[in-house]
């Protein structure tokens, strides 16, 4: 029962850092677009692990939006991405050059 | 009419005649000359009037004001300029009348009258002005219509060349002018002249000779000096009688009246440098006119030769030793107003005589293509016969008296100059004859000296009237009490001195007489000098290589200089720095529009390192 | 039971919903919208349109006439905290309720012979507009972060609107992502500064952390806190991101470029306001007290994003990625006057100010650019200006004066905006910020005026030694509707009236 | 047993997360992401959000992320086309997730950062869990969060009416294509 | 009825920028004939106001401007208002720019130039804009009116203009918004730091008065609107823009922005930034000087080297703009009375000058000097007009006074300022007359260059006609009639002029009461009636030479 804020945070915090890194290396947007979820899921924990360690439901409820806000972005993300795959076939992101300079 | 308001209309009369021609009458030639020439009648009547008058005025009127600095317009008639205003009312008019002759065929004529007009309004302003800046004003203004008039055959590129040339010029030496003014003005609180005589004559030590020198500029540019003549031979590319009445009788003349005029704000030791720039310019003048073969040109060189002399007089004034200073500067001021005076009028005479000649010779100026004149036109040869003898100085005659003068009061005060100008006179001598052998006997060399005919009388009366002033301005009696002020000054040797003077005068007038006539010979066909000493001759022709100088000067330096400026504002300025830092910044844009890759990783890089950039700066700040 | 719930009833009993009534008609008028496409035969689906926009014009006339003072709220928090109404929010509002009328306007002529649905773009524009106006009011993270990513699903959907375009759906995808990263970035500072302001152990710590009168209470008892520090980073690179300040302007070009004109003109502008409301609020409101580190941080970005948003619109050749640039220049010069409001109150007004003549000038830029490009995608190049004074001048008046007012001439309105943020920035001592700004205006002269050269000035005369000049071919002859002349006039005519007399807007001046 | 359970699940949540970015198929990404959002709902457990780790595998596990498995089905994308990062990109993004790391770890650590004291005074064991019944969420998004609650509403719609309108086929969808 | 002349005002600034608009927008349906009368109308009106508040102008004097009057904007949070009003150096530019945008407009109407409507639209536009800057009491104002009429003129360059017109259109632009963005921030520096937190200039004096800005920030803020407006004044070495631009610029663009709105910045100089921060002035002032030597001496010699007819009239103006500055570089009375009576006159000079330029182009079809020549054969009152013109321009204190006189009083200011320095400005004067009378030379005398000949096509050239003199006598008898009776404007220039800066007494610079005391105690007792004659000085104080 001696895990604190600190190691939650560490947790949070390192899987927020995994979730980037991941946005960063991944090609395949699908792959990508889950690592954006994996950063939400590190402020969630670390929104609950300080609604508990600070005594308040507020954390809580946000997280409970922030679930909300991510299932209804999901849907969109993916019918942006099906409906682009529709049209040029692929869901790589260097593909996806069309605008630039 | 009061006496204040006679002066004004004096300067307004000849402004209003070259307004009127200028605005109403430009192709109404004979209604135009008729306009110019009354304006004249009404400064020559109005002149008489003042100088016989004996009416001497001080006045003025306010014409601007900045805190403590404030330009007048203001009139200060004395004998001096009553002396100046007799020449040019006189001189002026009779030309008016010898152009209505010369002038009668020519397309631009009204354009001439008007700009005699403005010529005859711009002197009045000189001879009035009582203050630095309102000379100054007419100073340009008579610059600006010699530059009219010398343009009159603006068509001839030679003409436009030397009015331009003749406005520089001029302008070069105002730069000195208008510096020793703007001097002048912190020097002495004031730019009156009459003022500045007051604090002169209560504090001599004030004086510098900066501004002296600088004030001489004018003079300078104006009357030809060294090294500042070179416009005035070019300047006989204007019609014969604008030469006669600017160019040789009274805008040259300006520049003597000046000196005279502020020569107490002159202190010796710049009147030693004035003197002998005179003497250089004397000299100098006669040389360059063995060579000239145009006759007007001669004349032209014999003029800055002649204003050198009248220069040197002004200078001479300093070195009188014993007795004060002010009796000497007094007297050369007399000498040199006297020599203006019998100047103005026999050169006039000789600028119009050549005028006839040329007229009557349908615009030929070679004086080895005319010849045998004498017996066709015998009023021109007579008067221009005078006009030669007076100004080689033949006893009896105008030009004597005022040289001897000038000669004198050399002889008193350093002998190298009396040498200088003696020899002048040797060669004024030679010269003149030189000309009038050539000119008028012999046999005619061309056609148009064939046929010349003499001119009628409205060209032949100007030049008896001027022939008789050539004859008695040298007399007393032709300077009554009203010009006491001057001709009281004017150095009259005695005695010994005297004799030794007019001898010497005589004997050098005879000598250079002789020698022309016999190197030259009646009726040459060329020049016996460039056939003979073809080095001396080219050297004198080449005028000291003034000319070539000033030419190399503007094409060499002047024109390359600014060339060069050119190219650094618009390669260094414009093209470098200017569109260089335009580039620069374009080269920026560029490489932040490659920036913008299109690959999402490349900004979800640009993301993450802006929070690190955020978080540096917090740190940083720490 | 009773006792549990009786704090809860009471804040039930803040539940003001007379406080928003303008966003809530805007919502109904929303779900109208999609009940009306049931209820329309199909023939009369076209009035659909029509029916938002007279809506909002209701509503806009409402507000401006009965609803001035907010319902009586102003200066009041509703809904236990979450709202905030003042006299920004209410600024806000009307200009929300401006850019999302035009931005329904500008899509009917961009939808128009579209085999696109109709009646879903005025239905998320709305929901938008309803969810910026509570951004703009929000007083609570949570308020605030469900607020904005309401508007940003509903720009994610707007981008992609147009999904028979590849660029459309791309510039979407880009958008979906990078703005999903910014979100996380925003949300994980939301939680540091939630978790670090409601720590039982530290002095000032609040129950309700995530409230901004809380928090700012919190952090003037720990500005130096290090967690907090990293919440304010994170909170303001979030908020960056929307406003599109440098780095995080990077998303703007690809995204303009990509979406329809209605969705750029919108992103550009409301989006953008948007973010200022936002930031303006947490500046002074939130994160004041961190004065010493905040106000270095937002110098530096202001300043990289002045310089970076002009120096890349230099040689953009793409008008609507030259927009998207210079509208991330202009977010710099709102930094600069965000930041000048730190110490200079009436800053606020001015960047209002600002922001409402940026409107204008904007929408009549891009109503020109509707009209222009119909078919997207195409005719966004300069080069399709050229010759636009000669076949179109009424165009040609409007897109000169909206440019002249963004590049800031006199006498139009954007240089007064542009002078107020100066005055106000130098009364702050911001000299460093109002050189970099100077900077960038002069930069900025030269692109819209290329712009502007390139719409007028090859016409007409062709000097004969200019031989490459050939008169091109005249465009074919559109009627412009009445309509839109009345509307792009407006907007002309507002944005030179404003540029002489400032009254009705220099009333917010005051009262901010 | 909790301090275990704590690092068990945090393990797994960090394997299982590494293994979504490292994983080259879509499919097995995916899948570690599911393992990934139970390993989260674990730890909501030891901080007795039951209520949310519930949420959390209902809406994570069981929805989102089988949409996601639908979609990588559906796009077939399979081995056809299948980029990997460059050298020069995995070099960044690993040099990305070093300052990452340190960042998050000196956010966690630093005692500077971090309020003394905050780690041992309050722990699992000393703290008392906030109410947790999904009554005490309903109470929340009733009263204090009435209105984003109902913006939230508004947002699901939106989503929805976007969803429908990115996918929905069109019946002149041939002519809108042939305009590209 | 003294209480109308601020409404007269008003309606000198909006009657041309109301008509302007007007042509704007309803330029399609309105007659050729009517669009002339009303434009007409619209240059006319700030011509006859310019005019007739010149006659009726007496100002207050405890703020020194007569016609004052505020309108509110709107703006009061920062204390920005309308206000409009004339003091005595404002009231000769206020004139310029209504007589010199009589001409150019009078000539544009009648220049047939393609699309005429929206040109005199923009013509017009400007000359309200110009009305306005020199009429505003109010900083903001003055400066917000300068842009008003800064944008035409790119548009009209662009549209209208000659050679490079688009690159010269956008140089123009960038740079002249360089130099107001400047300038810009030095005003709201001002209006910062005066502590009076208003724009407008009498109070902003008032406020000064009190207390002054620290030495430091004078110094900043001079430098911003020095640099500032030096630019717009085209100071070397930022005048690049200006050759250029009036090279391309159509001929009454270039008149008004040559003749008139580039004074703006001496003007903003004179009238703002040395009064109200006189130790900032005084510590550039020295560095001003010397750049603006540069403008005299590098730029006359630039002049000398152009070809390019226009170009060349453009390098004149930057070179004259070094007078002007070099006047105000003195800071006292004389030198800025100077500079702005230059300003003044050169403003109706150069504009003749364009005018006259663009009368020799109709003829000769190019502005190359070398391919012109005896023009004056057939056009005698061209020619008359250009000599004019041109003499007046390099100071001739002949026809065109008014310029003789600016430059007189610069120098003489100067002087007391830095002798040395009135030697290349005086020098100055010499190179101008090189390049003016080069430039009369080429064009109008000799013989006609074959080039010539040959596009003349044997045709008879007209001499100058009614339309293109009418303009160009308006411009040259304001000219004379200022030149003749300077104290129309001196005096109401030295009123103003005398209590903003210092008035340096003659003798407390010169050495002559340097060493001793009595001399001033010389008194000069004018002798009454006729002086005597020929006297030597110390036979009386008449001094009979």
């Amino acid at each position: 029962m001696n895990i604190g804020i600190v190691d939650f945070l560490v947790a949070s915090a390192l899987l927020f850092a995994i979730g980037f890194f991941g946005v960063l290396l991944r090609r395949n947007t699908l792959v990508v677009y889950m690592c954006l979820e994996l950063m939400l899921n590190a402020v969630n924990l670390a929104l609950v692990a300080f609604s508990r360690f600070n005594g308040t439901m507020d954390g809580n409820i946000f997280v409970f939006f922030i679930i909300t806000v991510a299932a209804a972005e999901v849907a969109v993300g993916l019918a942006i991405i099906v409906t682009l795959f529709r049209r040029r076939e692929t869901v790589q992101l260097p593909d996806l050059n069309l605008l630039r300079h | 009419m009061s006496n204040e308001q006679l002066i004004v209309s004096l300067l307004v009369v000849p402004f209003l005649s070259a307004l009127v021609i200028g605005i109403f009458f430009r192709r109404r030639h004979e209604i135009a000359a008729a306009v110019s020439i009354a304006a004249a009648s009404v400064v020559l009547l109005g002149s008489l009037y003042l100088i016989f008058g004996n009416i001497r005025e001080e006045f003025s009127y306010e014409w601007m004001t900045f805190g403590d600095y404030t330009v007048s317009m203001g009139f200060y008639f004395n004998d001096l300029a009553a002396l100046l205003l007799f020449v040019v009312a006189v001189v002026g008019f009779l030309i008016h009348i010898f152009s209505l002759g010369y002038m009668k065929e020519d397309p631009g004529k009204a354009r001439y009258f008007a700009g005699l007009s403005l010529f005859m309004f711009s002197m009045m302003g000189i001879v009035f002005a009582n203050n630095l800046i309102m000379i100054f004003i007419f100073w340009e203004l008579v610059g600006l219509s010699s530059f009219l008039l010398i343009n009159h055959y603006y068509h001839k590129p030679a003409a436009s060349e030397a009015a331009k040339k003749a406005f520089i010029v001029n302008r070069l030496g105002d730069f000195g002018f208008l510096l020793g003014i703007i001097w002048s003005y912190w020097h002495f609180e004031t730019l009156n002249l009459f003022e500045m005589a007051a604090l002169v004559e209560a504090n001599p030590d004030i004086l510098h000779v900066g501004i002296g020198l600088l004030l001489f500029c004018s003079a300078l540019g104006k009357s030809g000096q060294i090294p500042l003549h070179v416009w005035l031979p070019d300047a006989m590319e204007g019609p014969t009688p604008v030469s006669a009445l600017i160019h040789a009788a009274t805008m040259v003349a300006a520049g003597i009246y000046l000196l005279c005029r502020i020569y107490f704000l002159i202190p010796p030791e710049a009147m030693v440098w004035i003197m002998w720039v005179g003497a250089a310019t004397a000299i100098f003048g006669s040389l360059c006119a063995i060579t000239q073969t145009d006759i007007k040109k001669i004349l032209a060189y014999s003029t800055i030769s002649q204003l050198g002399y009248m220069v040197a007089a002004f200078g001479l004034g300093s070195l009188v030793i014993d007795g004060d200073a002010g009796t000497a500067i007094q007297a050369g001021i007399g000498a040199a107003m006297f020599h203006l005076v019998t100047h103005g009028f026999f050169k006039a005479l000789l600028f119009l005589g050549a005028g006839s000649v040329i007229h009557a010779c349908h615009h030929e100026q070679d004086i080895y293509r005319m010849g045998g004149l004498w017996r066709k036109m015998p009023v021109t040869f007579a008067a221009f016969t005078v006009g030669v003898l007076a100004l080689v100085g033949m006893p009896g005659l105008a030009g004597f008296f005022s040289k001897d003068a000038i000669l004198y009061l050399a002889w008193e005060n350093n002998s190298a100059l009396f040498l200088i100008l003696a020899a002048t006179a040797l060669l004024t001598a030679f010269y003149m004859t030189r000309l009038w052998l050539a000119a008028f006997f012999g046999e005619p060399k061309t056609r148009a000296s064939r046929d010349a005919k003499e001119n009628n009388w409205i060209m032949t009366a100007p030049l008896v009237i001027l022939a008789i002033f050539s004859v008695v301005a040298g007399y007393d009696f032709m300077h009554p009490a009203i010009f006491d002020g001057i001709m009281q000054e004017v150095p009259h040797a005695e005695g010994a001195d005297f004799a030794l003077v007019a001898g010497v005068s005589v004997a050098v007038l005879l000598a250079g007489l002789i020698a022309g006539w016999l190197f030259y010979g009646v009726g040459a066909r060329e020049d016996r000098l460039e056939k003979q000493f073809p080095g001396l001759h080219g050297f004198l022709s080449a005028r000291f290589f003034f000319d070539d100088v000033y030419e190399w000067y503007v094409v060499n330096v002047q024109q390359r200089f600014s060339s060069l400026l050119n190219f650094i504002d618009h390669i260094l300025i414009s093209g470098l720095i200017v569109r260089g830092a335009a580039g620069l910044v374009g080269l920026f844009s560029l490489g932040a529009r490659a920036a913008h890759t299109g690959n999402l990783h490349v900004y979800v890089y640009w993301i993450f390192l802006g929070v690190v950039l955020m978080w540096l700066v917090v740190k940083g700040v720490q | 039971m009773n006792d549990t719930l009786s704090p809860f009833k009471e804040i039930a009993a803040s539940n003001q919903w007379s406080a928003i009534l303008p966003e809530i008609s805007l919502g109904v008028l929303a779900l109208a919208l999609l009940v009306l496409e049931i209820l329309f035969p199909r023939h009369r689906r076209k009035l659909i349109p029509g029916v938002a926009i007279f809506g909002q014009l209701l509503v806009l006339f409402w507000l401006l006439l009965f609803y001035r003072d907010g319902g009586g709220f102003l200066g009041q928090e509703t809904f236990a905290g979450m709202l905030f109404h003042d006299e920004l929010g209410q600024a806000m509002r009307v200009f929300f309720l401006l850019t999302s009328l035009l931005v329904g306007y500008l899509g009917t002529i961009t939808l128009a012979g579209k085999p696109l649905p109709k009646v879903e773009f005025y239905h998320i524009t709305l929901v938008v507009t309803a969810a910026l106006m509570l951004l703009a009011q929000s007083n609570h993270f949570v308020m605030f972060f469900i607020s904005l990513e309401t508007v940003t699903v509903g720009f994610y959907v707007l981008v992609s609107y147009f999904r028979h375009q590849s660029i459309s759906l791309e510039a979407g995808l880009k958008y979906l992502i990078l703005s999903g990263v910014s979100s996380a970035i925003l949300l994980f500072g939301i939680a540091l500064l939630y978790g670090i302001g409601g720590s039982p152990l530290l002095a000032g710590a609040s129950d309700d952390a995530m409230n901004f009168g809380a928090l700012n209470a919190f952090l003037k008892n720990h500005p130096e806190n290090g967690l907090a520090l990293i919440g304010m980073v994170m909170v303001i690179a979030g908020v960056a991101f929307k406003i599109a300040a440098f780095p995080f302007q990077i998303w703007v070009p690809d995204v303009y470029q990509g979406a329809s004109t209605p969705v750029t003109a919108f992103l550009a502008v409301g989006s953008k306001a948007a973010g200022f409301a936002v930031l303006l609020t947490l500046v002074l409101k939130v994160f004041q007290p961190m004065e010493a580190v905040l106000v270095p941080v937002l110098t530096v970005l202001a300043t990289l994003t002045i310089l970076f948003g002009n120096i890349a619109a230099l040689t953009q050749r793409n008008t609507k990625r030259l927009m998207g640039l210079s509208g991330v220049a202009h977010a710099g010069y709102l930094l600069v006057g965000v930041i000048a409001s730190l110490y200079v109150p009436w800053a606020q007004g001015a960047v209002l100010f600002y922001l409402f003549v940026y409107l204008l000038a904007s929408f009549a830029v891009f109503g020109v650019m509707a009209h222009l490009s119909p078919e997207d995608g195409t005719g966004d190049e300069l080069e399709d200006y050229l010759n636009l004074a000669r076949d179109r001048p009424f165009l040609a008046v409007v897109l000169v004066i909206g440019l002249g007012s963004l590049a800031g001439i006199p006498p139009l309105a954007g240089f007064i905006g542009k002078v107020l943020i100066f005055i106000a920035a130098f009364q702050a001592g911001l000299y460093w910020l109002l050189g970099v700004s100077i900077f960038g205006v002069v930069l900025s002269i030269y692109y819209y005026f290329g712009w502007i050269k390139t719409a007028v000035f090859r016409e007409w005369k062709v000097a004969p030694d200019d031989e490459d000049e050939q008169e091109a071919p005249r465009r074919e002859h559109r009627e412009i509707a009445p309509l839109a002349r009345l509307i792009l006039g407006g907007l002309a005519v507002a944005t030179v009236v404003l540029g002489f007399f400032q009254g009705p807007l220099s009333d917010w001046l005051g009262r901010l | 047993m909790v301090d275990f359970l704590f690092y068990f699940f945090t393990a797994v949540t960090w394997g299982s997360a590494a293994m979504v970015v490292l994983s080259r198929n879509p499919v097995n990404a995916a899948m570690f992401l599911i393992v990934a959002m139970v390993g989260i709902a674990g730890l909501f457990v030891l901080l007795s959000a039951f209520f949310l780790a519930v949420l959390q595998v209902l809406v994570y596990a069981g929805a989102v992320v089988v949409l996601f498995l639908f979609v990588i089905m559906l796009l077939d994308e399979g081995e056809k086309r299948r980029i990997r990062a460059g050298k020069v990109s995995s070099v960044a993004s690993v040099m990305a997730l070093v300052l990452l790391l340190v960042g998050a770890l000196s956010v966690a650590v630093s005692p500077d950062l971090v309020v003394p004291g905050m780690g041992e005074a309050r722990t699992l064991g000393t703290t008392e869990p906030v109410g947790d019944a999904p009554r005490e969420y309903g109470y929340h998004l009733f009263t204090a969060y009435m209105l984003p609650f109902q913006v939230a509403g508004f947002l699901l719609l939106v989503a929805m009416i976007g969803v429908i309108l990115l996918s929905k086929r069109y019946r002149d969808e041939s002519e809108v294509r042939a305009q590209v | 009825m003294p209480e109308s002349y601020p409404f007269l005002l008003h309606l000198a600034i909006f009657i041309p920028m109301l008509f302007g608009t007007i042509l704007l927008l309803f330029s399609g349906s309105l007659g050729e004939a009517f669009v002339r009368r009303i434009a007409f109308v619209g240059f006319l009106v700030p011509a006859a106001v310019a005019l007739w508040l010149w006659i009726a102008f007496s100002p207050d004097p405890v703020t020194g401007y007569a016609f004052l009057s505020t309108v509110p904007t709107g703006l009061e949070i920062v204390d920005i208002s309308l206000k409009l009003g004339l003091n005595g150096i404002s009231l000769p530019l206020f004139v310029l720019a209504g007589v010199v945008g009589f001409a150019a407009g009078f000539y544009a109407l009648v220049s047939g130039a393609e699309r005429l409507r929206q040109y005199l639209a923009l013509l017009l536009i400007m000359q309200g804009g110009l009305m306005g800057v020199f009429a505003s009491v109010d900083v903001f104002f003055f400066y917000f009116f300068h842009e008003i009429a800064l944008i035409p003129t790119f548009v009209m360059i662009g549209i209208w203009g000659g050679r490079e017109r688009h690159y010269a259109a956008m140089k123009l632009t960038v740079y002249l918004s360089l130099g107001a963005l400047l300038s810009l921030a030095g005003l709201i520096a001002l209006y910062v730091q005066s502590g009076a937190s208003s724009f407008d200039i009498i109070s902003l004096k008032a406020a000064l008065e009190g207390e002054s800005i620290s030495e430091v920030a004078q110094n900043y803020t001079f430098a911003l609107l020095l640099f500032g407006f030096g630019i717009l004044v085209s100071l070397w070495p930022f005048h690049t823009w200006a050759a250029l631009g009036y090279g391309a610029a159509p001929t009454s663009a270039a008149m008004l922005h040559a003749g008139v709105l580039k004074k703006f910045g001496l003007y903003g100089l004179i009238q703002i930034g040395a009064p109200l921060l006189p130790q900032g002035a005084e510590n550039w002032m020295y560095f001003l000087a010397l750049l603006a030597l540069g403008n005299v001496i590098i730029i006359g010699f630039v002049t000398v080297a152009q070809r390019d007819l226009k170009q060349m009239i453009g390098f004149s103006s930057v070179m004259h703009m070094g007078y002007c500055f070099l006047g105000l570089a003195c800071l006292s009375a004389v030198g800025v009375g100077g500079a702005v009576i230059l300003m003044f006159a050169h403003g109706l000079t150069v504009a003749l000058l364009f005018l006259l330029g663009n009368c020799i182009y109709r003829r000769t079809e190019t502005f190359d000097m070398r391919e012109m020549g005896g023009l004056a054969r057939n056009t005698p009152v061209l020619a008359a007009f250009f000599v004019t013109a041109m003499l007046a321009s390099i100071g001739l204190p002949g026809p065109g006074l008014a310029n003789f006189w600016g430059e007189l009083t610069v120098f003489i200011g100067l002087w007391q300022y830095r002798e040395w320095m009135v030697i290349p400005a005086v020098f100055g004067v010499v190179i101008s007359a090189v390049y003016g009378l080069r430039a009369v030379g080429n064009i109008f005398f000799g013989e006609p260059t074959e080039a010539f000949q040959s596009a003349s096509k044997g045709k008879r050239i007209p001499d100058i006609q009614w339309h293109e003199r009418t303009p160009a006598l308006v411009l040259l008898v304001v000219l004379i009639l200022v030149g003749l009776w300077p104290r129309s404007l001196t005096d109401s220039i030295d009123e103003s002029v005398s209590p903003m800066y210092r008035i340096v007494v003659p003798g407390e610079e010169a050495s002559v009461t340097g060493d001793d005391g009595e001399f001033e105690a010389v008194s000069f007792e004018r002798a009454e009636g006729p002086v005597s004659c020929c006297s030597p000085p110390k036979r009386g104080p008449a001094g009979g030479l």
